[in-house]
């Protein structure tokens, strides 16, 4: 239990350097589809934030193994008996499904996320010739002025 | 006493399944006007499944009136195992609120759409509507911390596809909606952060459940960063200064139906997850909850009040004055919510109320006679050649100036006058002071539809169609009765800010 | 067998090592200057996370991720940015500080609550105590599924999973509109955008004429499989769409439009929502709740199916028709709602190519 | 004996961790396309097929071994064929393989 107390402050600082690191991405980028990029990290990041909180020492992926099959033995085999008494279910250790579940739509929602966030680029690309983020911001600045002239 | 005690509207079977028939619906009509073959098959569509939503809605307030908060267990699986909806006096004045302009978006989009995009376009844009308008009825009725990012994501994905697609008539709407998606995916995931730490401290995501596991947790510094991110989050979805700055180009340059409705519902209903996450849910944590509302909403809206509203006078599209003084009524509800009493939290859900139906009415009048992201001198001369939209423009806008006789008014005076008995005079200052200015930009456009005249190269301004007609003028008479008898939408408010406060009514 | 199973310490170790190379992804895509870059640094995170997922017992999100994030995700970019892989450099120093000084302050905020967190691989946290741990007990009574993940996902939570296909959906009707005007027909479809080798090339022919019917299959297997392991309908889909997607980079974009034109993939996404949806009315009408797949079959006729868990059997076969129904809708609207967007993007690069040419 | 067999295929399967370590140092250190895919592609199957082996020796005979076979069926028909369009696309957009060693540049070249 003493490495895993080493290990949490690890595991946790890097899913939330990932979450920082997408974000600074998804903010500062001037090519947009690197934001987008951005976004997908501090998405993913969020997800393993959730993970981080499914594993459970020396468990197993959530299916459901018959208690007495050899392989509920073999991994019966490396924990000790009380472990398997305290956080067992009938007789084996499981990781946490739900977290799992919830990452699993987190996914989906962030391929739909992009997806969408394409199409809008692709049409940035035709209707202004350009995806930095600059150059459009540039753009918008000069057909303002231009409208303002033309008023004065 | 709520308007609906004693009211029924459907046999007990179809009340008992109205909870998931109220989002079930308009997913269904997406589906069906997604697949349909013509534009007006996919109207129908979308009208059906408004329809039924409002229908659901109005049995669900009747039943709540009757017996307490409804819980429907999705599944069949009891929370917290399985996904609960849940609907007590707060979340059923907010599915109210979001069938409603549903439902008169709805009915004026037909109209709408032929004046923006080509034909082939319409039965996706209906599909697209319905979508966004299921995920907003979803986040109000779920019980589940989980499933309302679920939903936050079903209304956010097409609204910005939607958003974009008013780039027919102004290319910036592409840019506005590639940045609303980014900071709506930002605020979302933010969101989804927050209830995994509230995850890890109760192992739970029933919002009920959750609230109680709180209350009894011992440390509760993750339980406050988890509340913190999600305030954050919702606030970037509700448009809060100074993570406000994706409205004003989404607002301005997105097709008009689309405007209307988001005007309309999906700043409020952040609003409302607010509320239920920082009052309901961290109601254990008197701090935390409380801590956050005084600390960092308060202030933050105080000043969203003021500055919004200082901004509106300096624009020149008549969109983005609109969409600036949605951020300063949005600080203003917000004071409302912070002020920490039931006289607070209901003038502040009245005045939501009645500023959605008035921002719903100008979107829908300004698109309805064909006037986009243009600048307001372009709307000179239009009361004499749009009379009754122009008319219907003019109530509104009185309506948000707050002139008495209209619900505007009404609501801001109650919110004054709740501020001014909890003592925080500074509240009631901010919201004077933007109440004053918004004087300024209202005037304008007032005086430029109605005395002005076109200039000769002006293009003709035409009436609205019959169907806009009649869903823009139910709204704006709506909203002139609200504010001569306010009596049945503010009972139903201190109904929802009792319910929520605990206090009894 | 004993070869395979290390120390449950030495495994979390690992983990952490595994996360640490993710890490080391993102940095480089902190430095990346080239989208091109940027694109194939982002599917290597995802496969190098699909891989820590695997070592903290996710093969369901490992499968997803590496199917999603490394495949799908990394083509659509791709066919996004294929026209400009034009190096832009990053914002000036100036623009910068105030984004970094916020995230370095999220990041320093965040860093504080750790003590506050569960220990990782802790049996005892309040997640993997609480609601987690039921699931695990009570998924052989109530669903009869082995896989509890796909249990929680068709039938506990199956309303957030309804709501993650109309996620889909509202994507795949988002781009279809963006994108979609130019590719109703066959007829309009654009000139070809398969590989340019594939003319003529017989190894590729051959070889996605023997894949495509055994991909097809292997979707189908992973459907069905979902109850037992890792699999599911999502992840079916998405292997669906690659077989799809394999037949227009083999054999050109408008061969595949004529097998499947953009109405049909655009119509089969909105079903396999419907679909979705019917179930839980079905369940309503037969006196369930919404999605309850108990309500599905009457327990009439439930009760002659052999060993039924209303004869005292443990098949429960509502939960499990339920559920492979809903699996099937989730299944035709990714694999579709996919598809439309490949149509969407690949007519669209091409579209843009032949304007610049003319 | 079953032990015996295990620990072969444990040193089957870190065998082909080697090669996949040498296949990517060629992927990096090769001077153009074609060498680089030939570097990736060799080690994709020659790995991959290590790695079956060494994983089906310590499965033993059990409905996983079935799965793997089919697994080292499909790595055999779609890694060279990706190769394959990969080089043919490489050689399609225009490039074109280093046929001198490039530390010594030629006259014409100079």
């Amino acid at each position: 239990m003493t490495l895993a107390l080493v290990l949490t402050p690890y595991v946790y600082g890097l899913g939330f350097f990932m979450m920082a690191a997408g974000l600074l991405i998804a903010l500062t980028s001037r090519h947009l589809i690197k934001r987008l990029i951005g976004l997908g990290v501090f998405q993913t990041s969020a997800g393993v934030f959730y993970i981080l909180l499914s594993k459970v020492s020396g468990g197993t992926a959530a299916i459901r193994l018959e208690a007495d099959s050899p392989a509920a033995e073999a991994l019966a085999s490396r924990l000790d008996a009380a472990y398997i008494a305290a956080h067992g279910v009938d007789g084996v250790v499981y990781s946490n499904p739900l977290p799992h579940v919830l990452i699993l739509t987190a996914i989906v929602v962030g391929a739909a996320t992009l997806a969408v966030g394409l199409a809008i680029i692709v049409r940035i690309r035709e209707t202004y010739g350009t995806v930095d983020f600059e150059e459009i911001s540039a753009l918008e600045a000069r057909a303002l002025r231009d409208v303002r002239e033309d008023e004065a | 006493m709520s308007p609906f005690a004693g009211a029924q509207f459907a046999s007990p079977e179809v009340i008992q399944h109205a909870p998931a028939l109220l989002i079930a619906a308009p997913l269904t009509a997406a589906c069906v006007a997604a697949l349909s073959p013509s534009a007006r098959w996919a109207w129908f569509a979308s009208l059906g499944g408004a329809l039924v939503s409002l229908w659901m809605a109005l049995c669900l307030a009747a039943e709540v009136a009757r017996s307490g908060a409804v819980s429907y267990a999705v599944g069949g699986f009891a929370p917290p195992l399985g996904i609960e909806l849940r609907l007590d006096d707060l979340s059923v004045f907010f599915c109210l609120l979001v069938s409603v302009m549903g439902v008169a978006t709805s009915i004026a989009s037909a109209s709408l759409l032929r004046l923006e995009l080509p034909e082939r376009d319409h039965s996706l844009m209906q599909a697209g509507f319905m979508l966004a308008f299921t995920g907003l009825l979803g986040l109000t009725a779920t019980g589940d911390a989980f499933n309302a990012f679920v939903f936050l994501e079903v209304s956010s994905i097409g609204t910005y596809a939607l958003v974009a697609m008013g780039a027919s008539q102004d290319r910036r709407a592409l840019t506005a909606a590639f940045q609303y998606l980014v900071m709506g995916t930002i605020g979302a995931t933010l969101f989804v952060i927050g209830v995994g730490l509230l995850y890890a401290v109760t192992g739970t995501l029933n919002m009920a459940d959750m609230a109680e596991r709180l209350a009894a947790s011992s440390s509760d510094t993750a339980a406050i960063a988890g509340l913190a991110l999600i305030t954050v989050g919702l606030a970037l979805k509700a448009a809060m200064f100074p993570l406000h700055a994706w409205l004003p180009g989404a607002y301005s340059a997105g097709p008009t139906m689309v405007v209307a409705f988001l005007a309309g519902t999906a700043t409020k209903v952040s609003v409302y997850l607010l509320i239920r996450f920082l009052m309901d849910v961290a109601g254990g944590l008197e701090s935390a909850g409380e801590g956050l509302l005084t600390w960092l909403i308060a202030p933050m809206a105080g000043i969203a009040a003021i500055v919004a509203s200082v901004q509106a006078v300096f624009q020149t599209e008549t969109r983005r004055i609109l969409a600036y003084s949605s951020i300063a009524q949005i600080g203003y509800v917000l004071l409302g919510v912070t002020s920490g009493s039931v006289a607070g939290l209901t003038a502040a859900l009245f005045l939501l109320f009645t500023h959605a139906m008035i921002k719903t009415v100008i979107f829908l009048s300004l698109g309805a006679i064909d006037h986009r992201g243009s600048r307001l001198e372009t709307l000179a001369g239009a009361g004499r050649e749009a009379p009754w939209t122009i008319a219907a423009l003019a109530l509104a806008i009185l309506g948000l100036a707050g002139a008495p006789f209209t619900a505007g008014f009404l609501a801001k005076w109650r919110l004054l006058g709740a501020l001014a008995d909890d003592g925080r005079i500074w509240a009631v200052v901010a919201i004077a002071a933007s109440s004053l200015t918004a004087l300024v930009y209202c005037g304008r456009i007032l005086e430029t539809v109605l005395f002005r005249t076109r200039r000769p190269a002006g293009a003709t301004i035409s009436e609205a169609s019959p169907a806009a007609l009649a869903a823009i003028w139910f709204l704006a008479a709506s909203s002139v009765w609200y504010g001569v008898d306010a009596s049945a939408l503010y009972d139903l408010a201190r109904q929802a800010a009792a319910s929520v406060m605990g206090a009894s009514p | 067998m004993s070869l395979l199973l290390a120390s449950p310490e030495l495994e979390l170790v690992f983990s952490a090592l595994l996360l640490t190379l993710v890490a080391g992804l993102v940095v480089a895509l902190l430095a990346a200057r080239s989208v091109l870059t940027c694109i194939l640094l982002m599917s290597a995170f995802s496969l190098t996370m699909a891989l820590w997922l695997m070592t903290m017992d996710a093969p369901d999100v490992a499968f997803t991720e590496a199917s999603v994030g490394a495949g799908v995700s990394t083509m659509i970019l791709l066919g996004a940015a294929l026209s400009s892989t034009d190096v832009i450099p990053s914002l000036r120093p100036g623009r910068l500080w105030f984004p970094a000084v916020a995230c370095l302050a999220a990041f320093i905020g965040m860093a504080l609550i750790v003590p506050d967190l569960p220990v990782f691989g802790d049996p005892g946290s309040p997640p993997s105590a609480y609601v987690g741990r039921l699931y695990l007990e009570q998924t052989p009574h109530d669903i009869g599924a082995p896989n509890v993940v796909t249990a929680v996902l068709a039938s506990y939570r199956g309303f957030d999973t309804l709501g993650e296909t109309t996620v889909i959906f509202a994507a795949g009707v988002g781009v279809l509109l963006l994108l979609g005007g130019q590719v109703r027909s066959p007829d309009a479809a654009p000139e070809d955008v398969s590989l340019r080798a594939s003319a003529g090339s017989p190894v590729l022919s051959v070889a996605a004429r023997l894949l495509i019917p055994i991909i097809c299959l292997y979707a189908f297997y992973v459907l069905a499989h979902g109850e037992f392991g890792a699999g599911g309908g999502f992840q079916a889909g998405v292997i669906l769409a690659a077989a799809l997607i394999l037949h227009a980079l083999v054999f050109g974009v408008r061969e595949t439009m004529k097998a499947l034109p953009v109405g049909v993939v655009r119509a089969c996404a909105a079903l396999g929502v419907l679909g979705y949806a019917a179930v839980g009315f079905l369940a309503i009408l037969n006196g369930g709740r919404f999605l309850d797949y108990d309500a599905l079959l009457s327990p009439v006729f439930e009760a002659g199916l052999p060993s039924s868990h209303l004869a005292g059997g443990h098949h429960h076969w509502g939960q499990r028709i339920g559920i492979l129904a809903i699996e099937t809708g989730v299944m035709l609207a990714v694999a579709s709602t996919m598809t439309a967007i490949f149509y969407a993007f690949t007519g669209r690069v091409s579209r843009s190519d032949a304007a610049g040419a003319s | 004996m079953a032990e015996a067999i295990g620990w072969i295929g444990a040193v089957l399967v870190i065998a082909a961790v080697g090669l996949s370590i040498a296949g990517a140092v060629g992927v990096l250190r090769f001077p153009d396309v074609y060498t680089r895919i030939h570097a990736a592609s060799i080690t994709d199957t020659g790995a991959a097929s290590l790695m079956t082996l060494g994983l089906l020796l310590m499965a033993g005979f059990s409905p996983a071994a079935i799965k793997l076979c089919i697994v080292w069926v499909f790595i055999m028909l779609t890694s060279p064929a990706a190769a394959h369009a990969l080089a043919g696309a490489a050689f399609g957009s225009g490039h074109r393989p280093v046929l001198a060693d490039p530390r010594q540049p030629s006259e014409d070249e100079a």
